[in-house]
């Protein structure tokens, strides 16, 4: 199936629809993924690999344009057309070459399961006082890998803020795309279904982050849930509604609050005289500050994913009704 | 609390520029964003001499994240070979900073300043991240937010190339990060661990695996698209050439060094010497690339229009010159190129920096800006001397240092080390040709009218500049600091290694 | 045959890696580009993941009397590498749409043309 | 004053005088009083220096090391104090000289060419004190930059073309052959230091030495061993002091001074007659003195005539240094001095009859004499030194060097200099013969002589000719003191 809709990609031109099977594609791997045990993985890859990056895509063809143009092949000489192929090939044998000394498949024998990892099923559990062993040893053990990746999070924002957040007003000035959104019409459209669906969404978005700690989830799910409940509205009632509720401003404000949550508790640890991000020193058992310091941090990456995909969302969305704006009044 | 801060050194190297980085993304004024990161750039300067210190006073040290000891939890790892990068990396932040108040202003409009400061900030903390940890995944983590950073970096560039420029280094950079999280994983499966420390000691009981053979040159090929190893230089020459300047003086000075350092890192450190070069063909492959880097570099360099293009294809060739002391993998071999990594940074950083002060005053560093320029900018010109005779490899330069080096190493290798260092001396003949066809033109050529009435860049775009011109004196004049760095670093190299 | 069963996640996930990489070097179009990049990245995670199952694992949440855990490393390992892919789209994305803007094209031969006109 | 203090003076003093003629650059007439005084004191300095220099080897002055190992350091010996005696002392004879032309050419950017001149003889002296290979080696690199400005002084097309030759030529040489024979030599011995008897000492097989010893020759491009021997040529675009000072003293002699230095202090005389590959350069050495004079004869440009003239004269040296026997040593070193002597004649002539009438080509110059009859008498002068007939200094040098080609069992080489004698006559009198009685029956010319400063400084350069004939003993003495040296 996953090797049907790869496929498929290469060879359907019609850029909508490759989203749409990639979308798909994603939906496959994250069932893949709970087929094989990991339910965290699961639920991230189902939310951000089938919700957010395909509607980002699609935001991006819609201020783009739809079809991929058909290759001249006539131009394309031999070498062109051949070099991906070997290179993709001489990838390919190594990677095949790579398996053939690998451990098989769910084989316990394996090394990854016999070193460093049972001591985070067999003690994580005294350590932390948590039971979702993956959201201890993300938070924790390998908390340092998890602020990072809040960080990169962080930079994408203001990647695409730096890139698309800035609109030019003809004189050389440029200033922030969403400055002057309060003029903007007010355009609800009342829904009643998404009225019910998105405070679901929300309580949905906030246990999976307050009890990421018992089951699967934590920070990034949540935060994910948290934004699709968001372009949900903004889908429904127009950008203008979802702008008032969460101004882009205060979405800027709340990524760095994100990401300094994290960093500040990593901060806390060391004024409390603890290495970088050692929970145990928050409370006087260290049990007890792990489990402070884990609900932070989950807390600080909840803040961050959602602000920053929100802020993703609106900057792409609302480039798209400039340049839709724009070509109007180019028009009357 | 003294005690405090130096026992969390390895730490506050690296969150300091991080934590600073989004509070200066919130900062409105362009000043007060600009000081901060200066503020943290000089905290984190201090911090690595800091570390420097301790490390050539006492060994090396283990910081252990979140109070997990290795290698359950994130081991922050610094040692005679880290240090002085660290050292190099904050030093180019600081120089880079100073130098960026006047540039960025010119280059970067208004509202997108802290946006540039946040984006820097967090690009020198993924490089510092990269080279400190002592964890292959945490390897990852740290240079895709230096990658993405530098993306946004490049992207601020104001010719729309730019955006193309970044396109492309990201796709490739991306797929370069793939094929490192690919060997991790192979690694990973045959050990179960990610500690470099801990996989240096698991790795010789599998070495004789495909699985690990296929995971070496998948980090290799990975990291050799970041160091633009020829044949995957493509992206450099447009993305230093298109980048804001003080972004270009940046990443030209370390970014490619850092991710030679954990080609090296995982060479040495994780998979030996030993594996690396007698069990795969490690040394004719990197030899020969690194040779042709050398000579397709120098030549594609005589034959660019833009300063800055000169210089980025002089940075795929002398990348070459690293690469062959590194490929030579003796002691000798290996302090010469870790040696050259400084002194091309604080060479190149320079030239940079003069293609910063001409673009600064032309808003263009073609080679017909630089038309009279011994006249009109004869400071900037100065520091462009300098630093051009430095890459030619002139006595008395940093760059005579490198090569003297390098090609001492290469005569430890018969008929191999006299072909190198026939390459070697050929690359040199080759930058004489690019760097004097710029001097020419700066003293010989009379400045047309646009150019006739351009004055001296700004005295604080200046001061950078000098800086590293008379640091690359003063390498070629008292070197022992700096080779005695590489060689200590060299060492504890070769002498990890089972 | 215990060969061909003992691998054949892994070839699975490395026959899709092959074909993202092949639509991310070979596509001409910049965000058919960015899909390779999605379903190469995506196919490497698969590869983590396999490598954690375990046989009779369970889900790796402690529960009283579960004895074999799935390894819940390699799935720390991806849910970072998951949203760093889904940042690297998104920073790829902003791009393509500036480029867009710049160029009036997304296809890479039409870019190329366009500056080597200038 | 100590001899540590006066070895530092007598390079810091044109470093120190560069910089005092940068900050006096807006009047002219102090500026050139401090480039006078400066080579007054320099030349005074290494005077001074003189019996510390006869006594053979004195202890090494370091004053850096860029290298762990190698330093930068001074030591002074009898070639060296030979060298440096002739460049100090011609540099305030050129000085005068150039104050002249200078101002009577009208020429541009003076206050530049007052500097990099004044470098240039710092880096000479530098040369000249070398400790070893690595200081020859950075102030050689030096010469070569700070010579490039002088060059390239008018700054049009063809003194651009001329500067990119220059540099392209010898910087080519010494990076692609000098700098690796060097650092070869330092793989195989560990030192750089220039010792009596060479560092060699039965370390090496005489394949890599004999490879070694081909580099060096090629590698000093300054000496102009053909068929690197472009850029001098090349370089006659400069103004003619820098022509006069720097390609007939300076800079070539710097060349020559390395080559003698290398085989007499790092091969040793001993070895070098044992090399095959020595027999080779011999009769490079020998071709590039033939060649080079027949070239002479073909040019019409004054100075292009005494440029080749230089090439083949450097080629005598060249030979001398290659002999290795005590006649051929002492021939070579006290040819730097006599050939010194000689073409600075030439070349202030050359200038002169510039300024004077703006002629360059040799075949406008006939009745020149009658004109400019003590330029010419000056040029007789030089020309007789350079063919190396009585009474002038040439005539010794010459001497000792077919003594030396004997010596060494080479009478090829003795005929090879003979002819160039003969080639010698053939290109160079003609031209103050015709100045004195062709052209008769043009009218009469009026007597219009160049500025006095250029006369002065011939007299004293062609005063010098006569004064080598008569008292060559000091010279000498210093010469065979080198291989006496020598075990």
């Amino acid at each position: 199936m996953l090797v049907a809709t790869a496929l498929s990609c290469i060879f359907v031109r019609d850029l909508f629809a490759v989203i749409m099977v990639f979308g798909l594609y994603s939906l496959l791997s994250a069932g893949f993924f709970l087929s094989l045990k990991a339910p965290d993985v699961a639920l991230t890859e189902a939310s951000i690999g089938a919700g957010i990056a395909p509607i980002l895509m699609l935001g991006t063809l819609a201020l783009t344009r739809k079809r991929s143009e058909p290759q001249p092949r006539a131009k394309k000489s031999l070498r062109s057309a051949l070099l991906p192929l070997v290179v993709v090939s001489l990838t390919g044998v190594a990677l095949i070459y790579a398996t053939l000394d690998m451990p098989y498949f769910a084989d316990p024998a394996a090394p990854i399961h016999n070193h460093v990892v049972p001591r985070y099923i067999e003690q994580s559990g005294q350590e932390t006082g948590i039971p979702n062993i993956v959201t201890s040893i993300l938070a924790s053990y390998r908390g340092y890998d998890t602020l990072g990746e809040a960080f990169v999070i962080f930079a994408a924002g203001l990647g695409v803020l730096a890139l698309l957040g800035f609109l030019s007003d003809g004189s050389g000035r440029e200033y922030w795309q969403f400055e002057d959104t309060a003029n903007l019409r007010h355009h609800a459209v009342l829904h009643v279904i998404s009225k019910i669906l998105i405070p679901l969404i929300l309580l949905y978005a906030l246990y999976v982050q307050f009890h990421g700690e018992y089951s699967p989830g934590g920070g990034f799910q949540a935060g994910v849930i948290f934004a699709v409940a968001f372009i949900l509205y903004a889908l429904v009632y127009g950008l203008e509604a979802a702008y008032k509720i969460m101004s882009p401003v205060v979405l800027r404000y709340m990524m760095v609050i994100g990401v300094l949550i994290y960093g500040g508790t990593g901060v806390l640890c060391l004024i409390l005289g603890g290495h970088y991000l050692e929970y145990g020193v928050l409370s006087d058992y260290p049990k007890h500050g792990q489990h402070i310091g884990i609900i932070l941090v989950e807390l600080g990456v909840g803040v961050t994913v959602a602000s920053v995909m929100m802020t993703l969302f609106f900057t792409f969305s609302g480039r798209a009704k400039r340049s839709v704006l724009k070509k109007q009044g180019v028009e009357t | 609390m003294m005690s405090a801060i130096f026992a969390n050194l390895p730490a506050l190297q690296v969150i300091l520029p991080l934590l600073f980085a989004p509070i200066c993304f919130l900062l409105r004024k362009r000043g007060a964003a600009w000081l901060l990161a200066f503020c943290v750039s000089l905290c984190t300067f201090a911090v690595s001499i800091a570390l420097f210190m301790q490390v050539s006073a006492a060994g090396p040290l283990s910081y252990a994240m979140g109070g997990w000891d290795p290698p359950w939890g994130i081991e922050y790892r610094v040692d005679s070979f880290n240090a002085p990068f660290l050292v190099l990396l904050s030093l180019m932040f600081c120089v880079t900073l100073a130098f960026s108040y006047k540039s960025v202003e010119k280059e970067i409009v208004q509202p997108r300043h802290a946006l540039f400061y946040s984006a820097f900030m967090l690009c020198v903390a993924g490089l510092l991240g990269i080279v400190i940890t002592g964890d292959a995944f945490n390897v990852f983590v740290f240079l895709e937010i230096s990658s993405l950073s530098s993306y946004i970096l490049i992207s601020f560039g104001k010719d729309r190339r730019a955006l193309t420029a970044a396109f492309q280094y990201l796709i490739m950079g991306t797929i370069g990060a793939t094929f490192l999280l690919i060997g991790i994983g192979f690694i990973y499966m045959m050990t179960g661990t990610l500690n470099m420390a801990d996989l240096a000691v698991r790795l010789p009981s599998v070495m004789d695996t495909h699985t690990v053979r296929a995971a070496f040159a998948f980090i290799i090929v990975g990291m050799s698209i970041k160091v633009a190893l020829f044949p995957l230089h493509v992206w450099l020459p447009n993305a230093y050439g298109y980048a804001p300047s003080a972004a270009s003086v940046f990443l030209a000075a370390t970014s490619t060094k850092v991710s030679l350092y954990v080609l090296i890192r995982f060479t040495f450190t994780v998979f030996g010497a030993g594996f690396a070069f007698g069990a795969m063909p490690l040394q004719p492959i990197l030899l020969v690339l690194a040779v042709t880097a050398v000579f397709v570099g120098s030549l594609s360099a005589i034959f660019q229009t833009n300063i800055k293009h000169v210089l980025a294809y002089s940075s795929v060739a002398q990348i070459g010159y690293m690469v062959i002391g590194f490929a030579l993998a003796s002691h000798a071999g290996l302090s010469a190129g870790i040696l050259h990594m400084f002194n091309h940074a604080v060479m190149k950083g320079c030239l940079f920096l003069v293609a910063g002060c001409v673009f600064y005053r032309f808003r263009s560093a073609r080679i017909e800006d630089f038309r009279g320029l011994g006249k009109t900018m004869p400071w900037t010109m100065g520091a462009f001397v300098v630093g051009g005779l430095g890459l030619i490899g002139m006595p008395l330069t940093a760059g005579f240092v490198s090569k003297w080096y390098l090609i001492m190493a290469a005569l430890d290798h018969g008929f191999v080390g006299f072909l190198i260092i026939a390459a070697v001396l050929a690359g040199s003949l080759l930058a004489v040709a690019y760097v004097w066809r710029i001097v020419e033109v700066a003293y010989f050529q009379a400045p047309d009218e646009v150019h006739e009435n351009g004055k001296e860049a700004p005295f604080i775009l200046l001061v950078p500049a000098w800086f590293m011109a008379l640091l690359t004196l003063y390498i070629g004049i008292d070197p022992s600091l700096v080779v005695g760095a590489a060689e200590s670093a060299a060492l504890s190299l070769l002498g990890s290694t089972p | 045959m215990t060969l061909v069963f003992g691998l054949f996640n892994y070839w699975v996930a490395m026959v899709l890696m092959m074909i993202g990489f092949y639509i991310l070097i070979a596509s001409g179009n910049l965000i058919k580009k960015i899909i390779g990049l999605n379903i190469f990245q995506t196919s490497v995670f698969i590869l983590y993941i396999s490598m954690g199952k375990i046989k009779g694992g369970a889900v790796p949440i402690l529960t009283e009397g579960t004895e074999i855990y799935t390894n819940p490393l390699p799935h720390v390992l991806i849910l970072t590498a998951i949203v760093v892919g889904v940042a690297t789209t998104a920073l790829a994305l902003a791009l393509v749409v500036r480029i867009k803007e710049a160029y009036g094209s997304i296809e890479e031969d039409d870019i190329h043309e366009k500056d080597g006109s200038l | 004053m100590s001899y540590e203090a006066l070895v530092s003076l007598a390079v810091c003093l044109p470093l120190a005088g560069a910089v005092l003629v940068w900050l006096c650059g807006n009047t002219p007439n102090l500026r050139e009083a401090v480039t006078l005084v400066t080579g007054g004191l320099t030349f005074l300095s290494v005077l001074l220096l003189l019996p510390q220099g006869l006594s053979g080897m004195s202890p090494e002055l370091v004053f850096a090391a860029p290298l762990p190992g190698l330093s930068l350091s001074f030591r002074l010996e009898p070639l060296g104090m030979l060298f440096a005696l002739i460049a100090s002392f011609l540099w305030i004879v050129t000085s005068i000289y150039s104050i002249g032309y200078m101002r009577g050419a009208k020429e541009e950017n003076q206050t530049r060419f007052y500097i990099c001149f004044a470098l240039a003889i710092a880096f000479t002296l530098g040369i000249a004190f070398s400790a070893n290979l690595l200081t020859l080696f950075v102030f050689y690199e030096l010469l070569t930059l700070s010579t490039y400005p002088l060059v390239t002084h008018k700054g049009n097309d063809e003194a651009r073309r001329g500067g990119r030759v220059y540099l392209g030529v010898l910087l080519t040489t010494s990076i692609a052959f000098f700098l690796p024979a060097i650092i070869w030599t330092y793989s195989v011995t560990g030192t750089l230091d220039f010792r009596p008897g060479g560092i060699f000492g039965g370390i090496a097989d005489s394949f890599v030495v004999g490879a070694l010893l081909i580099l060096f020759c090629f590698g000093v491009g300054k000496a102009a061993l053909m068929p690197f021997h472009r850029w001098l040529p090349s370089a006659m675009v400069a103004p003619t002091p820098v022509s006069a000072l720097l390609h007939a003293v300076a800079v070539v002699k710097a060349g020559v001074f390395t080559l003698l230095k290398i085989t007499v202090y790092i091969f040793g005389a001993d070895l070098l007659v044992l090399l095959e590959a020595r027999d080779l350069m011999l009769y490079i050495a020998g071709a590039s003195i033939l060649l080079a004079s027949i070239v002479a004869m073909t040019r019409d440009n004054l100075k292009a005539r005494l440029a080749y003239s230089t090439v083949s004269q450097l080629g005598y040296i060249t030979l001398g240094a290659l002999l290795a026997t005590p006649a051929g040593i002492t021939g070579a070193a006290m040819h730097i001095a006599m050939h010194a002597f000689g073409k600075i004649t030439l070349f202030f002539c050359a200038g002169a009859i510039y300024v004077a009438t703006k002629k360059t080509e040799i075949s406008q110059m006939e009745g020149l004499g009658r004109a400019m009859p003590f330029t010419m008498l000056a040029f007789l002068i030089g020309s007789l030194s350079i063919i190396g007939l009585p009474p002038t200094g040439g005539t010794w040098s010459k001497w000792y060097l077919m003594l030396g080609s004997l010596e060494a069992g080479h009478i090829a080489l003795m005929g090879v200099l003979m002819v160039s004698s003969l080639l010698n006559i053939a290109y160079l009198l003609p031209i103050p013969i015709r100045g004195f009685f062709a052209g008769r029956n043009e009218g009469p010319s009026i007597l219009k002589e160049a500025p006095w400063p250029c006369l002065v400084a011939m007299g004293i350069t062609s005063a010098g000719c006569f004064v080598l004939f008569f008292f060559p003993q000091p010279l000498h003495d210093l010469a065979a003191s080198l291989y006496g040296g020598t075990p």
